[in-house]
């Protein structure tokens, strides 16, 4: 059985917080509902984190021009895998970003870096005018 | 996101409660202990989260105080908090204690060793 | 690689001097050139001290090299193996098939006794 | 009682070297994982917390212990600079210490226990400091207020410590906890003799000699005429081939010995090959040493690309039905999703594009397409163009920099394929163990076997697609 939902965020930084406990949240009920509650913290928070990172990135790719557009998340558990969308219609941006040289003190660039880890597969796209990075997660 | 200030040892300790993200990592600019140029143990056992935007406030506090010469040390990581110092391997670029006061303490000891 | 006579002990020794790797891009030119070696003497000597890589076609080329100098009742000894070539000779059983000497002197000397 | 472990990257810097892609903390000594020995020591000893720290990362370590549950007892992980001396770790930990006795392993280093003796009498007993030290680095401290400290110390057994500073020393102590001291430690693996250690799903062929004392890992082949022992150490995921012999030799996770091979007192991982002893390392480019010196190249490769096509076009004939049927529909749907894609080719060609599709197992269509695998179909075109072999390696993808095959290994095992090895004997196909199973197959395949092997693939292939 394959169950989505789908939530639909101002494209506005103060709203971080809704996108990602409601991924913390999602993530728990999909553990529930399978039985696996072995690893529910590491699992649980990957996606608070994957999704407070993606949310932030879509945000700040937003084009300065225009009207903040909402982000549309999204959760899909099929089997015992769990994937998460975050779609936004801003700028493109890529996912392959070097690590930063934590000896030089960066600010930024971790993000997309740890999205990386904490989640199983991540893939991006983009169709009309629109991003989406795809993340998902096994629970073993 | 609360800020507590403190002091302890005559050293500055600031406790942070929340999540801290992309939301609320600006807060911590606005704090007057945490963006001069005093050492400062900031005392994490309040955060439940940390994302890279958060991290990102922390290693900017800690550059600015290093620029001045003053230390930034850290204490109380829950696991969350930990893994993506683990990740981003931050964890280079702190002292990281199990206790705030502890922390102060050494602190201290270390400025009036000098 | 290079081929030249010694003749110090008294007899013709061919000593072929091997240099840097000896894989599959190269082993045949070894193949070629031996014929033309073993005509000139049937007693000859890798000298391997320069050799610092060796795979299994390298090695299937000094098996090649050691049956055609056999066949013709000479025999063809090995010097001075670099510790990484002369582990691909313990790991395999070619070990058993060459006499294998610390350096090229000990190599030499061994034919005259 | 608490522990403290503690382990800096200078110590084990060696281990990087020696053996790349291994956590330190996590190198089996006889097929246990360091970090257990600690443990299982902490736990001998009392504790009910232990906390390992390291200036480098741990993410490995704690993925592998999680939070100790499994021991029975709570881990946790902290990190520390370089530059930091036991007083400062201390500190950093105050919280954790206070009003404890606390016990701190500092180093990588080997602690020499017996399961059977009681260490809490001497660790309560004992004054604050050294307690023990290793020669080279390394050291036993005990901090905090001792329980009796008026108490006379009870006739407790020595403790040695013995620092892992080398390739040298780690294949030391590993064969002497094999030789000597198997009954010290709770070492995995069962055996209904002593000295004799064999994990889960392992195959010993009927001719293979094993001589104790041996241990075995998990997932492990040992072909024919092959003789192990005595004093060998094979750990998991590891194929021996045919007619080779392992004496006093270490062979560490995910490895392939070929076949007529003879391994003694070396220790083997991956494609390193090191003598403890010298100090030399070799780094086979091709594992199957004389293999190749009898294999006629150019010929058995003809033989291969005939045979391949042939049966390819008999697949293309057999499956044009359902594929014509289906096809169409699936297309129409949207739900074929096709993605070009450059790959390495075999041999000369360098790249090659492929598209692979990709059709969702939904639906009737969906189904049916996922039974004939039928988003192979249009790929077994290109085995009748000699793009690709039937059967082989899942194409690498050129983009994909971790799984290229390097320039010399090109010609000896990788020939990109529409089905791999692995996916026919229902290996997981991503990962060190699927490599191995398909670097297996790739020296011992001929022709006809390569016709079962894609039969295989192709039976197996829907049954890994179907969610469970």
């Amino acid at each position: 059985m394959s169950h989505t939902i789908t939530l639909t965020v101002p494209g506005d930084i103060s709203y971080t917080r809704v996108a990602s406990s409601s991924a913390s949240q999602a993530a728990e009920l999909f553990l529930l509902s399978i039985d696996k509650l072995e690893k529910k913290t590491e699992f649980c928070h990957a996606f608070e984190l994957a999704i407070s990172e993606a949310f932030a990135n879509a945000v700040n790719n937003a084009n300065d021009l225009t009207e903040p557009q909402p982000i549309t998340i999204q959760f899909i558990r099929k089997g015992s895998t769990l994937t998460a969308t975050v779609s936004d219609r801003n700028k493109p941006f890529s996912i392959e970003t070097p690590m930063p040289d934590i000896s030089t003190y960066p600010e930024n660039g971790f993000g997309l870096m740890l999205i990386r880890n904490v989640m199983d597969c991540v893939s991006y796209s983009r169709k009309d005018n629109t991003n989406t990075i795809r993340m998902s997660k096994t629970a073993s | 996101m609360t800020i507590t200030e403190t002091t302890h040892s005559n050293i500055h300790l600031v406790a942070l409660k929340g999540a801290l993200d992309a939301s609320t990592a600006a807060t911590l600019a606005k704090n007057s202990v945490l963006s001069g140029n005093l050492p400062t143990v900031i005392d994490l056992s309040g955060v439940d989260f940390l994302d890279s935007s958060g991290l990102g406030a922390l290693v900017g506090i800690a550059r600015k105080k290093r620029a001045a010469n003053s230390d930034t040390l850290l204490a109380c990581l829950n696991t969350n908090v930990r893994k993506v110092f683990e990740i981003t391997h931050a964890y280079r670029l702190f002292d990281i204690y199990d206790d705030p006061y502890t922390a102060a303490e050494e602190l201290s000891k270390k400025i009036s060793a000098l | 690689m290079t081929f030249h006579i010694d003749t110090s002990t008294g007899s013709n020794i061919g000593i072929a001097v091997l240099q840097g790797r000896l894989d599959v891009t190269n082993s045949a030119a070894l193949l070629n050139a031996f014929p033309e070696w073993l005509q000139q003497t049937t007693s000859i000597i890798f000298d391997c001290s320069g050799l610092n890589f060796l795979d299994s076609s390298g090695l299937g080329a000094f098996v090649r090299c050691l049956r055609q100098t056999l066949d013709q009742n000479g025999d063809l000894r090995l010097a001075a193996l670099a510790s990484n070539v002369a582990m691909i000779f313990e790991l395999t059983k070619a070990k058993q098939l060459f006499s294998i000497y610390p350096n090229l002197q000990d190599a030499i000397d061994s034919f005259s006794s | 009682m608490k522990t403290l472990i503690v382990i800096k990257e200078q110590n084990h810097a060696w281990v990087r070297n020696a053996f790349p892609g291994i956590h330190p903390l996590l190198l089996t000594l006889c097929n246990k994982p360091y970090i257990e020995y600690l443990i299982d020591f902490a736990i001998l000893s009392r504790s009910e917390e232990i906390r390992i720290m390291s200036d480098g990362s741990l993410g490995e370590v704690e993925a592998y212990c999680m939070n100790g549950s499994r021991w029975g007892v709570e881990l946790t992980y902290s990190n520390i600079r370089t530059t930091d001396d036991i007083t400062t770790i201390l500190q950093k930990n105050s919280r954790f210490c206070r009003d404890n006795r606390t016990m701190v392993i500092n180093g990588f280093v080997f602690v020499d226990y017996d399961k059977e003796s009681q260490y809490d009498s001497i660790i309560n007993t004992m004054p604050d400091g050294v307690i023990a030290s290793a020669e080279n680095e390394g050291c036993l401290i005990l901090r905090g207020q001792e329980k009796n400290p008026d108490a006379a110390p009870a006739p407790s057994p020595p403790i040695n410590l013995e620092s892992i500073d080398s390739i040298e020393s780690y294949y030391r102590i590993s064969l002497d906890i094999l030789k000597n001291k198997s009954s010290q430690f709770v070492l995995p693996g069962y055996g209904n003799e002593p000295e004799c250690f064999i994990g889960r799903n392992v195959v010993i062929s009927k001719s293979a000699e094993i001589e104790k004392p041996v241990s075995i890992g998990n997932n492990v082949q040992i072909l024919s005429g092959t003789h192990i022992g005595p004093d060998a150490i094979v750990g998991s995921n590891v194929i021996i081939d045919k007619n080779s012999t392992v004496t006093e030799s270490i062979v560490l996770d995910n490895t392939y010995i070929g076949e007529e091979l003879d391994i003694t007192g070396k220790t083997a991982f991956q494609n390193m090959l090191s003598d403890p002893g010298t100090q030399a390392v070799l780094s086979m480019e091709d594992p199957h040493l004389l293999r190749s010196t009898q294999n006629n190249g150019t010929l058995s490769a003809l033989l291969r690309q005939i045979t391949h096509a042939i049966t390819a076009l008999t697949i293309i004939i057999l499956l044009m039905l359902p594929f014509l049927l289906i096809a169409p529909l699936l297309m129409v749907q949207g739900k074929w999703k096709k993605r070009l894609t450059d790959y390495h080719g075999a041999g000369d060609k360098k790249v090659i594009s492929i598209a692979t599709g990709t059709i969702p197992n939904q639906g009737v269509t969906g189904k049916l397409a996922s039974i004939f695998s039928l988003n192979r179909y249009p790929l077994l075109f290109r085995v009748i163009k000699g793009d690709l072999s039937l059967i082989g390696n899942l194409p690498a993808a050129v983009s994909d920099n971790s799984s290229a095959p390097d320039q010399d290994n090109m010609t000896h095992y990788y020939r990109p394929a529409v089905f791999s090895y692995a996916e026919a004997e229902n290996w997981p196909v991503i990962g060190s163990d699927a490599a191995i199973v398909e670097r297996y197959y790739m020296v011992h395949s001929n022709p006809l076997k390569d016709i079962g092997m894609t039969m295989k693939a192709l039976i197996n292939l829907p049954h890994k697609n179907t969610p469970k």
